[in-house]
């Protein structure tokens, strides 16, 4: 169960960064998010929220729905106990702008979204695969299947 | 370095002290560890009282199984009774989780205590467990045995 | 002891020599074009797939300038892992090195990647656990616990009182065992064969309880959502008991052995500081973050199944070095005896299981299960569709964050400081990589 | 013709049985590392797993004797031998007995140390020609601590060569059989002749050049075989002989106190082995349960501890002795 954040105090602190069209929400379960239209903000948005009090970017992920990459960061305040996730959408081969800047924490994740979900990356001091080898497909888009039952028992 | 380093002499003692006492490890081969009931290793054929099987091929187990390591070859004769041809089971892909064992409803295998389990051939690893059927299952099975009344796994 | 250790660590006589020696011989020496030439064909998520400009490599967040009042030589670099016998799995580590001074370090990972993601998708909730244990194979209670917690919040299941304790309990045997498996090695990583031995038996004894109630020792698909697969045994509350009347005393010996030997305490204080302010900006959590002076302990700041029952303290230390961390996770383990007799003393009757339809169907949303795992902060993230399978599981691998303040620790070390700095973060590659 | 065969034989003999008592070291290691940790070394083999040398042994001879790319191949082929031989050499100088000695220089204890001395020379040849990186800073550690550590060595053994007037091991043992041992008047020597012996022999608070967690297998990495077994065995031949050594200059050598030396006999090379047997038990269990220091510190001890207080503590002891001569305690050297 997550803590909801006051909301308020995220607004202006988007607000004073200039974040425009960032739309936040009680999730039932997620607590406070924050979805941002516009992907190309999102360095800015956190940066601003770094400034509100949120230290640590604990996680940072993607998922493919519905035919667009879902990057997701989530963000803690330790001295409030307080979490809020921010959301944005991202079409397929499209660039994610790095949060190194502000978060630190992303530095390995950020290369991990990228490479599974066919991203490039900027902003980031060392944009290289983590994973993966050269060549391969971004495996957590859906259309890269996996073998099936009979495939693999034809294998062995 | 201040002073006398007392750390390493008391690091020094307990050496000393190891050598009477009684050693913490088990000869292997000649002794074995104590296996737990519950423990889980390779899947094997649970033997009814009479020592038949009480597979009805149902093929939950198969379904139920996460690495596909579970296959049956099931002939369907004309009166609708099943006659199980091959019981595949892949010890080389199986990761011991026990959930066919759960989905059982006839409660005919169980994860047996057998834990050496290295070939050196991997065609060795992939097992036929019911190997001679003697006979058709019956069409309508008896009413299961639900082993586990707090399984709740697909 | 500080300022002993800031004496000594001033380059001494034998790297002279090497350094003079390395720079006019056959000894592979690599010039920084040529560095950037072998790395070229690295997989670059750049738009055009070329190295960013201005980028010289390896680039790291911290690199070591050359000492002007030292011989200028040229640098080198050495290829740690992942078949080196010290880096704790599959880690390969770029080491930038002059002399036996580490100027730069980059860390490559993948070589246990296996796809747990991708496959979860494939899995019915049911048969997620089997595949979570073996992303931190040290610690699957505490996986399986953040998925059953996740899955639990979508589908709103209760969990009998039973086995919530139940899940605490194992989970702090687990958290016992996978520490063990971390002290030890970090004595072996710094010399010390025998403690790696003795800790072991400790970890073996936890093992055997963890066999006797799960049925497996390290993958145990125990922790299912709503509740547990079993019930705790007779034999193992024996087991429990018995080890736990000789377990604070052989902490105890620990503690004389590894922790009060002048030479161990020579090699860890002062050395891999993680200071406060790069903890929080890395995303280390768990024991990295206490021994940094963070007081953060997720079972008691958002605790989780029954952790607002127990009574426990959480350990913290302010030195943020590898001394530190020790400490503080030998701390962690009596916390954990604490807890464990708690556990047993107040164990309550009930179910161990909710009652569940045979294919759970979890409706159409999002949630996240939060756990405190033995290296950090462990999440499991579940998108689910209303089918039986998720549509997408993300793990929050507690040491791939960790694995960020690697490359800023390493740089500034000696070779041999680096093994036992890069031991005692604690990675677990199965996680990392997943 | 007849003193040459004899010689011939003396050294054939001499180098089997420190052969045998090379493999004979691995196996106690192996069996003192494991009651230390609780567990129980080799069991199989033979009684009490002592046959398990034999099997070893085998190994190291049919293993593939592998030669890697671009290695230094005359410097690769000569090194075990370079480190292997005077190792074997320095035997020679421990007296085992009243005659029992198969070279006895007045300078013994130097002649000693300086083939003792050797042996990085050999390890540097050996790190530098594997063309491996680990292997050349194993190789470089392995030089950086002789340098460091034979200093006080040599000021360390100064004291029992102060105390009893001769630098010959035959003396020297002869010196303790007539008083008391040597250990007893100079602790402070002994101690730090100690740790040098184990920095000289790579044991484990002090193995830079093997450094099993930090530097695979340092300078032997790409040995195979039984180029690697010559290392290996002249690590613990090596090992023998310092034990020796210690116990020729501080616990007496073959000799008992209260017994006459001239009714050892055969009990001699008894006592001897026996002493040094214990002097490597003790380097065991040393071994086998401490860290290993880092290059820098291990540095550090070697020339900001260990030498200013051997130097102080030899100048101490000569002025002590001279006090006492004068004073009329000690009869100085007969």
């Amino acid at each position: 169960m997550m803590i909801r954040t006051d909301h308020t105090l995220l607004q202006t602190a988007l607000d004073a960064a200039g974040v425009s069209a960032a739309e936040i929400t009680d999730h039932p379960q997620l607590g406070t998010l924050v979805v941002l239209a516009d992907s190309g903000m999102t360095p800015t948005a956190l940066a601003a929220l770094k400034a509100a009090g949120f230290e640590q970017l604990i996680d940072t992920f993607g998922a493919d729905i519905d035919g667009q990459v879902q990057a997701t960061y989530r963000l803690r305040s330790l001295s409030l106990n307080v979490d809020v996730t921010l959301r944005t959408q991202l079409d397929y081969g499209a660039t994610l702008r790095s949060v190194t800047d502000s978060y630190a924490s992303a530095l390995l994740a950020e290369r991990e979204l990228c490479e599974m979900f066919g991203l490039t990356l900027t902003g980031h001091p060392n944009p290289k695969r983590l994973l993966t080898i050269d060549g391969a497909p971004p495996f957590l888009r859906k259309e890269v299947g996996l073998r099936t039952k009979e495939e693999l028992w034809q294998n062995s | 370095m201040r002073g006398l380093p007392t750390g390493i002499f008391k690091s020094l003692r307990i050496a000393f002290k190891n050598l009477f006492r009684p050693n913490m490890v088990i000869q292997y081969p000649k002794q074995r560890a104590i296996i737990p009931e519950r423990a889980r290793w390779a899947v094997e054929i649970k033997p009814a009282q009479d020592g038949s099987h009480r597979c009805q091929a149902c093929r939950i187990c198969e379904g139920a199984c996460p690495h596909h390591c579970i296959k049956l070859d099931i002939t369907t004769a004309e009166d609708r009774s099943k006659h199980i041809d091959h019981w595949w089971f892949d010890r080389g892909s199986c990761m011991m989780c026990g959930l066919c064992v759960e989905a059982c409803p006839f409660d005919a295998i169980r994860m047996g205590h057998d834990y050496e389990l290295a070939h050196a051939d991997p065609a060795l690893l992939v097992l036929d467990l019911l190997p001679d059927t003697p006979a058709y299952v019956r069409p309508k099975p008896a009413r299961p045995v639900d082993p586990n009344a707090g399984d709740t796994d697909a | 002891m500080a300022e002993q250790l800031t004496q000594d660590t001033t380059p001494d006589t034998s790297l002279d020599i090497l350094r003079d020696l390395t720079a006019d011989s056959t000894v592979e020496v690599v010039s920084a074009e040529e560095l950037a030439a072998g790395y070229e064909n690295a997989g670059w998520l750049t738009p055009d797939g070329t190295p960013p400009a201005g980028i010289t490599v390896p680039r790291n967040i911290r690199r070591i300038a050359d000492d002007p009042h030292q011989l200028t030589t040229d640098h080198y670099l050495l290829n740690m892992g992942p078949q080196h016998p010290s880096t704790h799995g599959v880690l390969r580590v770029v080491l930038e090195l002059d002399g036996e001074r580490i100027m730069s370090s980059e860390a490559h990972v993948g070589q246990l990647h296996r796809g747990i993601e991708k496959l979860a998708e494939t899995r019915r909730y049911g048969q997620l656990g089997s595949l979570f244990d073996r992303a931190d194979y040290v610690s699957g209670i505490h996986t399986e616990l953040a998925l059953a917690l996740a899955t639990e919040e979508l589908a709103e299941i209760e969990v009998p009182a039973r086995a919530q304790w139940l899940r605490v309990l194992m989970g702090e045997i687990n958290r016992c065992a996978s520490h063990y498996l971390w002290m030890g090695p970090t004595g072996l990583d710094s010399g010390a064969m025998g403690i790696f031995l003795f800790m072991m038996y400790d970890r073996e004894k936890w093992l055997d309880i963890l066999e006797e109630v799960t049925g497996q020792r390290m993958m145990f698909n125990y922790v299912r959502p709503g509740g547990v697969i079993a019930d705790i045994t007779p034999r193992a509350v024996q087991l429990i008991d018995e080890y736990l009347a000789e377990a604070d005393a052989r902490l105890d010996e620990h503690w004389d052995n590894l922790y009060e030997s002048e030479i161990f305490q020579q090699r860890t204080q002062g050395i891999g500081v993680v200071t406060k302010q790069d903890a929080l900006d890395f995303g280390a959590s768990g024991f990295i973050l206490r021994a940094s002076g963070v007081d953060w302990d997720l079972r008691r700041d958002r605790p989780y199944s029954a952790y607002d029952r127990f009574e426990f303290d959480v350990m913290t230390r302010d030195e943020g070095d590898i001394y530190a961390r020790m400490v503080c996770r030998l701390d962690e383990v009596r916390q954990s005896h604490r807890i464990i007799r708690q556990c047993l003393a107040g164990l309550p009757e009930g179910d161990y299981m909710a009652k569940l339809p045979k294919v759970l169907r979890v409706p159409a949303g999002e949630a996240c299960g939060i756990v405190e795992g033995p290296r950090g902060e462990l999440a499991v993230h579940i998108y689910a569709d209303g089918s039986d399978k998720p549509l997408r599981a993300h793990i929050r691998p507690p040491t791939q964050y960790a694995l960020n303040i690697a490359d800023t620790v390493l740089p500034g070390q000696l070779l041999a400081d680096a093994i036992v700095s890069l031991g005692s973060f604690d990675f677990c590659f199965g996680e990392v990589d997943r | 013709m007849a003193m040459w065969l004899k010689a011939l034989l003396f050294a054939l003999v001499g180098i089997v049985v420190m052969l045998v008592n090379g493999a004979f070291i691995i196996y106690m290691l192996r069996k003192v590392l494991g009651h230390a940790h609780l567990r129980l070394g080799p069991t199989e083999l033979g009684p009490a797993g002592l046959a398990q040398l034999i099997p070893d042994i085998l190994k190291l001879l049919t293993k593939e004797d592998r030669h890697p790319n671009q290695t230094d191949k005359w410097l690769y082929c000569l090194a075990p031998i370079i480190v292997f031989v005077p190792s074997l050499t320095a035997f020679a100088f421990i007296p085992y007995g009243e005659k029992l000695v198969a070279a006895n220089p007045n300078l013994g204890l130097l002649m000693m140390i300086a083939f003792l001395s050797v042996v990085p020379i050999g390890i540097f040849a050996a790190g530098w020609a594997s063309r491996n990186k680990y292997a050349l800073i194993g190789a470089m550690r392995s030089v950086g601590g002789a340098i460091s550590y034979e200093i006080p060595l040599l000021l360390a053994a100064l004291a029992p060569v102060m105390l009893s007037g001769s630098a010959n091991l035959s003396d020297i043992v002869h010196a303790q059989a007539g008083g008391i041992w040597y250990i007893l008047p100079c602790l402070p020597s002994a101690v730090i002749f100690f740790l040098c012996a184990q920095m000289e022999t790579n044991q484990t608070p002090f193995d830079m050049a093997e450094a099993e967690g930090e530097l695979v297998a340092g300078f032997s990495t790409e040995y195979s075989a039984m180029r690697f077994g010559f290392m290996y065995l002249s690590e613990f031949a090596g090992n023998f002989t310092m034990a020796a050594l210690i116990a020729t200059l501080f616990l007496g050598g073959w000799t008992l106190p209260g017994v006459d030396p001239a009714t050892m006999g055969v009990f001699g090379p008894v006592v001897l082995v026996l002493k040094t047997y214990l002097v490597i038990f003790c380097f065991m269990m040393v071994r086998g349960n401490f860290s290993r220091y880092r290059v820098d510190q291990y540095a550090a001890l070697g020339w900001k501890k260990l030498i200013p207080i051997t130097l102080g503590w030899t100048l101490l002891l000569a002025v002590i002795l001279k006090v006492l001569q004068m004073v009329g305690l000690w009869g100085g050297w007969s």
